[in-house]
């Protein structure tokens, strides 16, 4: 199996053998919910860190027992998962107060998810600055002793900066996928580019970057996609599944980069350890000052640059927001920016979705006429 | 002695009249255009299957979202308390009354006395009600009746995504257009719709001896899938119509009324 | 007669002064005459042609409900301080006194000590929703149109609107505490990018501990320095301890107030609760005070003389409510007591747990310490903004604490951390109290989303099972 | 040259056909179980009215819901963009559409030449779609094109509370046992429908020249409150019935397919059993 199939399979837990393999070493795998969770110090304790996705989920009915139809189907998927065991296999979670719904479920998960022993949380101001951060590094050096007390490991500076080194080694190797994906003849799909992606988070990451490397080789020697009519990025809320890329192009579109949270957000800034510097002070500021997530207060300006930085760079014909029903945080974050980007030129479709698509067809028509739109300039 | 019950629902009518025993007469009738014409319809319907007038019926009781179309004196209850009266005067050990109907589902849990210790409603939208599997079978060309006796295991079910009365009728039909099989999708309605009342019962909670009422309760469908969901039974009422126990339990509650003076 | 602006961006504040006026002019009446207040025509006879217009707008059953004996008194103070304070902010706006919107858990005495115009961003749409027939639903349209989501909350998308209408005055700045919500927090990001002014946040930590009420105390700190910029002075202490020493005593008749409530029969009527959190949002102003103390005095008087609020010989039913009061029908409180004898002993909306000590006005520093554990109490902050279990500890509190019968859980629809919270709520009351819980969907300021006539209907049933 | 448009969408489906950029017939029935049925026969029906047989055809475009299952077009284009198409051809000057349809409402920006330039369309919910006055003239009791006559003359007309589509009804069944007056009831549910729709199209902007297509567009009672909503005239569509707009739109992209392939000097262009292209 070549390294690109390796990988393509994997975003589906049950053929994801990686997690057998670890287990089965007596090692711990524990989850985590979003942008802001150190995963350096997981890798760096010997733990291998899973973000928590609920890819093709078809029912909530176990999830909106607690959590209900004004939440949205990105945190009840999640649920779902874990209730219907999904997640038996972590050994640990740990929260994030990113967002109302995803805070809400270390709650309920403690209580009614007993495959997890242990639960934590933490916090993440609201806001970008100095006294925050402070804040954040705080947050982050007390899960650091309460990682390493509850999984008895030990941890060093040395552990540190070696986990440092593997994760910015996926940096560079996933900026180079995206390098190559801005070609005027990408020579890979969006959907297949996302599947790679998705992969960095769902299995250990020296394995990873090595499997990524040999990928971006067989890539390289591909000859590029010609017959598309529109390049396209995508952002918006959470998206774990690549079924909305492949609507997107099978309608003639190709998704050359995207402003996603699990995607290109991962991995802009490399975390740079001065000499004799605190390792995890370094990570705790690339994590806390390195691309805001729209909950972040008085950051928007920031966001709309990167944004846009993200569709010129990759020429875009035009940049598809998606916003899942009931997320506050992209609903106003998609509105906002199309109001930006529109005038600039980037033309946007903010487009309402459900996390497992419903109603295909309604979906498709909004993209193939934003596609006929945008492929006419 | 008799007592008439009469439950005026969102989408129909039901009229009972109870004898000393058990139920001597009722009628069904459908809710379209002027409501107080139906109850006095459905309720001359009923008396005169009892051959008795309406005059010589002193006991009364109304209750339902339409109970004000009533058109003549009684008195008035509300519906949860009435599904409890009267599933608990039939059946004394259920502890969970589930009824579908068509606009709304409630979940309603009682004690050994027939008191209701707690309940939950739908939420205000018409998915996962009767309506939704009206407008269902509608899109499948079936009667609603049929639409019940479809039960296929899991694996096998087209997936609804939708309960949206609305857009779950367009999901129905693109599942059409992608040539799935009707008995397929039908099976998926039932399921996603058993489902979702599933959750609604798990969202009480301290569920045991579930009874199903109302309209939906007729389709098994729905019913399997609850079962399949919560893995205990779910029974309905074999001596009275599912449709009728709202109704049944106007009356109850009017007959304990007049006793208590 | 006083003078009534008539500037557009006074729109939403002078027509609560003319309420507020029209309100007093009516409850002075002898309109015993008039046998059935249902002849709304009949009143609008005996009135000055300057109230005319607003007494159009205002809910009927609304002035029903105050011309009740058990309301007026209350009414009264409530109507009186609203138009007071309606006259007090024109005159700091003719001033040139900038105008900060502030979110609704910031207890105000910085702001006023620092010569600002204060308005709370929340009231704006609380307050119009409970006085007129088309609630804030303008605004609300207004926000939507510009392609905003129909989820967010309407507390924020009223006034959100009003902005975009340009009846209230453009602000200076935004001052926003981080918690509870996201909603809230995307639409004063909005607003702060749309009028290009500062947004100032507050962050409010996630713990309820010494750890999190040493940073808030630090982040006031902060804010005052921020807000010192925009007003162009520097805080003055004797000013920051007059407003302090203000609210201070305001708390005070409020814990009473809450306190008091536990009392059979409950002394206190349902509409105060909506009522109430108008008012916690200007604590420091001598309105709120003033309010306060009427409340205060009222409830007392119905203790000593060992009355409750609900009609002879009617059975109480005491009903705390499990999350938020609804504010587009306020006189729905009364028909609960009127109809069921269910009285409404407390939420977790206004609920200011009985512990809340008073500022320590000794200087700066436990000025400033005492602000930042207060607004770790704020009526929502403090049982939203961290872990659940302090949310649940006031519920089961709250349960035993005033006797309830059943706790009337009205779901917002805006409040996503609630409904992933709420069967988890229910569940440990009914496990720690056996209090059952009846749980129902609505929007608290849009009566579109759940009418009052949907609202009395789910009651009725509920009582129907008692 | 024969060109047809075919439009399958979830209340209707329309057939048009053009021939030197000129409307020969068009036809319109109510939708059959499967969207292959529905266009078959709608454009069978109006072959027939041309005296014409599917063999004639050089081209065909589908659009609409179903636009993908229709085994005789070539190729297939979403309505929004026939929709923009169609009317900006029925009167040059439009440069806004608002199209409500049966599921979907819509409204569409276009630049001089017909091509969409951007759009909104109602997301979660169906409110003020074409279900929404159907449901509601079904209540009444009168059918959907009597509904705007009904409501004419109104003194005071209802507001409905409901969003929702199906809850809608039944407030709409209890006002009327509530004995209300239906003139009234049928204007509140024409301005319901107008504001749904308006809020809508303050989002993408109007712009001058506006036109309603859709069904819905022949009911003037929504039509007339949508302007007064929108403060706005509505251009004439002429000629043109404003339901078959999107299948207009359909024919014209299918002219200009149809050319564009013999510049390719591509495949002769007696297209209908060709298989389709992905457009």
């Amino acid at each position: 199996m070549t390294a690109i199939e390796e990988l393509k399979k994997l975003p589906s837990r049950e053929k994801n053998s990686y997690i057998k393999e670890w287990k089965g070493d007596g090692r711990n795998i524990v989850g985590f919910t979003c942008h802001y969770a150190p995963k350096e110090i997981f890798a760096a304790a010997g733990i291998f860190p899973y973000r928590l996705e609920a890819r093709g989920t078809k029912e909530t009915g176990l999830a909106d027992v607690y959590y209900h139809r004004f939440n949205c189907t990105y945190s009840r998927c999640i649920l779902q998962e874990g209730l219907s065991g999904g997640y038996a296999f972590l050994d640990g979670l740990c929260f994030l107060n990113g967002c109302e719904q995803i805070r809400r479920m270390y709650e309920v998960w403690k209580e009614h998810v007993p495959t997890t022993d242990y639960q934590y949380m933490i916090t993440v101001p609201h806001s970008i600055y100095d006294e925050g951060f402070e804040w954040y590094k705080e947050e982050i050096f007390r899960f650091k002793e309460d990682l390493t007390n509850n999984f008895a490991t030990r941890l060093t500076k040395g552990d540190l900066l070696a986990s440092i080194d593997v994760y910015n080694e996926s940096k560079r190797l996933l900026k180079e996928l995206y390098e190559l994906r801005k070609a005027d003849n990408p020579p890979i799909s969006g959907a297949e580019a996302m599947k790679l992606i998705f992969a960095a988070d769902i299995m250990p990451r020296e394995k990873y970057n090595a499997l990524l490397k040999e990928a971006l080789k067989e890539i390289r020697s591909r000859e590029g996609i010609k017959d598309y009519k529109a390049r396209i990025m995508v952002g918006g809320s959470p998206l774990d599944d690549t079924q909305l890329i492949e609507i997107i192009e099978s309608l003639g579109g190709i998704v050359v980069t995207d402003t996603l949270c699990g995607g290109s957000r991962n991995f802009q800034e490399f975390i740079e350890v001065e000499k004799d510097g605190d390792p995890l002070e370094a990570i705790a500021r690339c994590y806390y000052y390195s691309n805001p997530c729209p909950r972040m207060m008085n950051q928007f300006d920031s966001r709309c640059e990167y944004t846009e930085k993200m569709a010129r760079e990759a020429n875009v014909d035009g940049t598809i927001l998606t916003k899942i029903v009931f997320c506050d945080n992209h609903a106003v974050e998609c509105t906002m920016i199309a109001d930006e980007l529109e005038p600039k030129g980037i033309p946007v479709l903010s487009l309402e979705r459900e996390h497992m698509l419903t109603d295909v067809g309604r979906v498709r028509t909004r993209i193939e006429a934003f596609i006929e739109r945008i492929s006419r300039r | 002695m008799f007592y008439l019950g009469c439950d005026v629902g969102s989408m129909t009518t039901k009229t009972v009249i109870l004898g000393n025993k058990d139920v001597v007469a009722y009628d069904i009738a459908a809710n379209n255009g002027n409501l107080t014409k139906v109850v006095e319809t459905s309720v001359n319907k009923v008396v005169s299957k009892a051959g008795v007038s309406l005059a010589d019926i002193d006991v009364k009781g109304g209750t339902g979202m339409g109970e004000q179309y009533i058109p003549f004196d009684h008195s008035k209850e509300g519906i949860i308390k009435c599904l409890a009266v009267a599933v608990y005067w039939i059946h004394p050990h259920t502890r969970t009354v589930v009824d579908i109907g068509g606009l709304s589902t409630s979940v309603i849990s009682i004690n050994g006395h027939g008191k209701v210790l707690e309940y939950r409603t739908s939420d205000k939208c018409a998915s996962g009600s009767g309506f939704f599997l009206k407008l269902a079978a509608q899109a499948l060309e079936l009667k609603v009746e049929d639409l019940g006796n479809i039960i296929i295991p899991c694996g096998e079910r087209a997936h609804m995504g939708t309960q949206c009365a609305v857009f779950g009728e367009s999901e129905i039909v693109s599942h059409i257009n992608d040539g799935e099989e009707p008995e397929k999708i039908a099976a998926g309605i039932n399921y996603s719709l058993g489902s979702s009342v599933a959750t609604m019962i798990n969202r009480l909670g301290g569920i045991q001896d579930i009874v199903a009422t109302g309209g939906v309760a007729k389709n098994k469908g729905v019913l399997r899938a609850i079962e399949e969901i919560l893995g205990m039974e779910v029974i309905t009422l074999s001596s009275i119509d599912e449709q009728l126990v709202g109704a049944l339990g106007a009356a109850l509650c009017a007959q304990q009324r007049m006793q208590q003076g | 007669m006083a003078e009534y602006s008539d500037r557009k961006d006074r729109t939403i504040t002078t027509r609560w002064q003319i309420s507020g006026d029209l309100a007093k002019f009516i409850l002075n009446q002898d309109l015993t005459h008039l046998d059935d207040w249902g002849g709304k025509e009949a009143v609008r006879e005996i009135l000055p042609e300057h109230f005319q217009k607003n007494f159009d707008m205002i809910q009927t059953d609304l002035i029903n409900c105050i011309l009740e004996e058990k309301n007026k008194q209350t009414a009264i103070a409530f109507a009186e301080n609203i138009s007071k304070w309606g006259e007090w902010l024109h005159e700091q706006l003719d001033e040139g006194k900038k105008v900060v919107y502030h979110y609704f858990i910031h207890t105000i005495e910085p702001l006023l000590a620092l010569d600002f115009a204060p308005i709370c961003f929340e009231v704006l749409s609380g307050l119009t929703s409970a006085l007129y027939t088309d609630g804030c639903e303008e605004g609300i349209d207004a926000i939507e149109a510009e392609g905003y989501p129909d989820h967010l909350c309407s507390s924020n998308k009223g006034a959100a609107g009003y902005l975009l209408k340009g009846y209230i005055p453009q602000p200076a700045c935004f001052l926003k505490g981080s918690a509870p919500c996201d909603t809230s927090n995307r639409v004063y990001e909005w607003a702060a990018h749309k009028y290009k002014v500062p947004l100032i946040v507050v962050e409010a930590p996630y713990y309820m501990n010494e750890r999190a009420h040493k940073f808030l105390t630090e982040e006031i700190k902060r804010m005052i320095v921020k807000l010192e910029k925009i007003a162009g002075k520097k805080l003055d202490e004797d000013k920051l301890r007059h407003y302090i020493q203000l609210s201070n005593e305001a708390v005070d008749y409020l814990a009473k107030i809450q306190d008091l409530r536990k009392h059979v029969p409950c002394p206190d009527t349902g509409w105060h609760r909506p009522a109430d959190t108008i008012f916690t949002a200007q604590l420091g102003t001598p309105f709120a005070r003033d309010y306060f103390k009427a409340l205060y005095e009222n409830v007392k008087e119905r203790v000593d003389k060992g009355q409750g609020v609900i009609p002879e010989g009617k059975k109480e039913i005491r009903l705390a409510w499990g999350y938020t009061w609804e504010a587009f029908d306020l006189p729905f409180f009364n028909w609960l007591e009127n109809k069921h004898g269910a009285i409404y002993t407390e939420d977790t909306l206004t609920y200011f747990p009985m512990d809340t000590e008073m500022i320590d006005t000794t200087n700066m520093e436990t000025m400033l310490a005492g602000l930042g554990r207060r607004m770790m109490q704020m009526p929502m902050a403090r049982q939203v903004m961290s872990f659940s279990d302090v949310w649940i500890n006031d519920f089961v509190d709250i349960s035993r604490a005033y006797k309830v019968d059943a706790l009337a859980i009205g779901g917002h629809m805006a409040c996503k951390h609630f409904w992933a919270l709420n069967k988890l709520l229910s569940d440990k009351v009914k496990e720690k109290t056996g209090v059952p819980t009846l749980r129902f969907e609505m929007d608290m300021m849009d009566k579109r989303f759940t009418s009052p006539s949907e609202l009395k209907r789910i009651m009725d049933d509920f009582f129907a099972t008692f | 040259m024969i060109y047809v448009g075919c439009d399958v969408g979830s209340l209707s489906g329309e057939a048009v056909i053009i021939e030197d950029n000129a409307i020969v017939v068009h036809e319109i029935i109510r939708v059959r179980p499967r969207p292959e049925q529905t266009a078959l026969e709608v454009t069978q029906k109006a072959l027939t009215k041309a005296k014409m047989s599917f063999d004639d055809i050089d081209y065909c475009v589908s659009t609409g819901y179903g636009r993908e299952k229709i085994p005789f077009a070539q190729s297939s284009i979403s309505e929004i963009s026939c929709h923009g198409r169609g009317a900006q051809w029925a009167n040059p000057s439009v440069r806004t559409i608002i199209d409500i349809g049966g599921q979907d409402a819509k409204v569409i920006k276009v630049d001089k030449f017909g091509y969409m330039v951007d759009f909104v369309m109602n997301d979660k919910c169906a409110a003020g779609t074409g279900r929404f006055l159907e449901g509601m003239a079904k209540v009444l009791g009168v059918e959907l094109e009597d509904l705007a006559a009904l409501s004419s003359g109104a003194a005071s007309p209802v507001s409905l509370t409901k969003t929702c589509t199906v809850l809608s009804q039944f407030e709409v069944l209890y006002m009327l046992n509530d004995g209300i007056d239906r003139t009234n009831i049928a204007a509140g549910i024409n301005r319901a429908m107008a504001e749904r729709v308006s809020k809508l199209a303050k989002r993408v902007g109007i712009r001058e020249g506006v036109a309603i297509t859709g069904g819905v567009a022949k009911n003037f009672a929504v039509v007339k409150s949508l302007s007064e909503v929108l403060g706005l005239e509505f251009v004439s569509l002429g000629e043109v019935d404003p339901q078959i707009v999107g299948a207009l739109g359909a024919a014209l992209f299918a002219k200009e397919r149809a050319e564009r392939e013999y510049e390719k000097g591509g495949i002769e262009v007696k297209g209908v059993n060709k298989k389709r292209g992905n457009g």
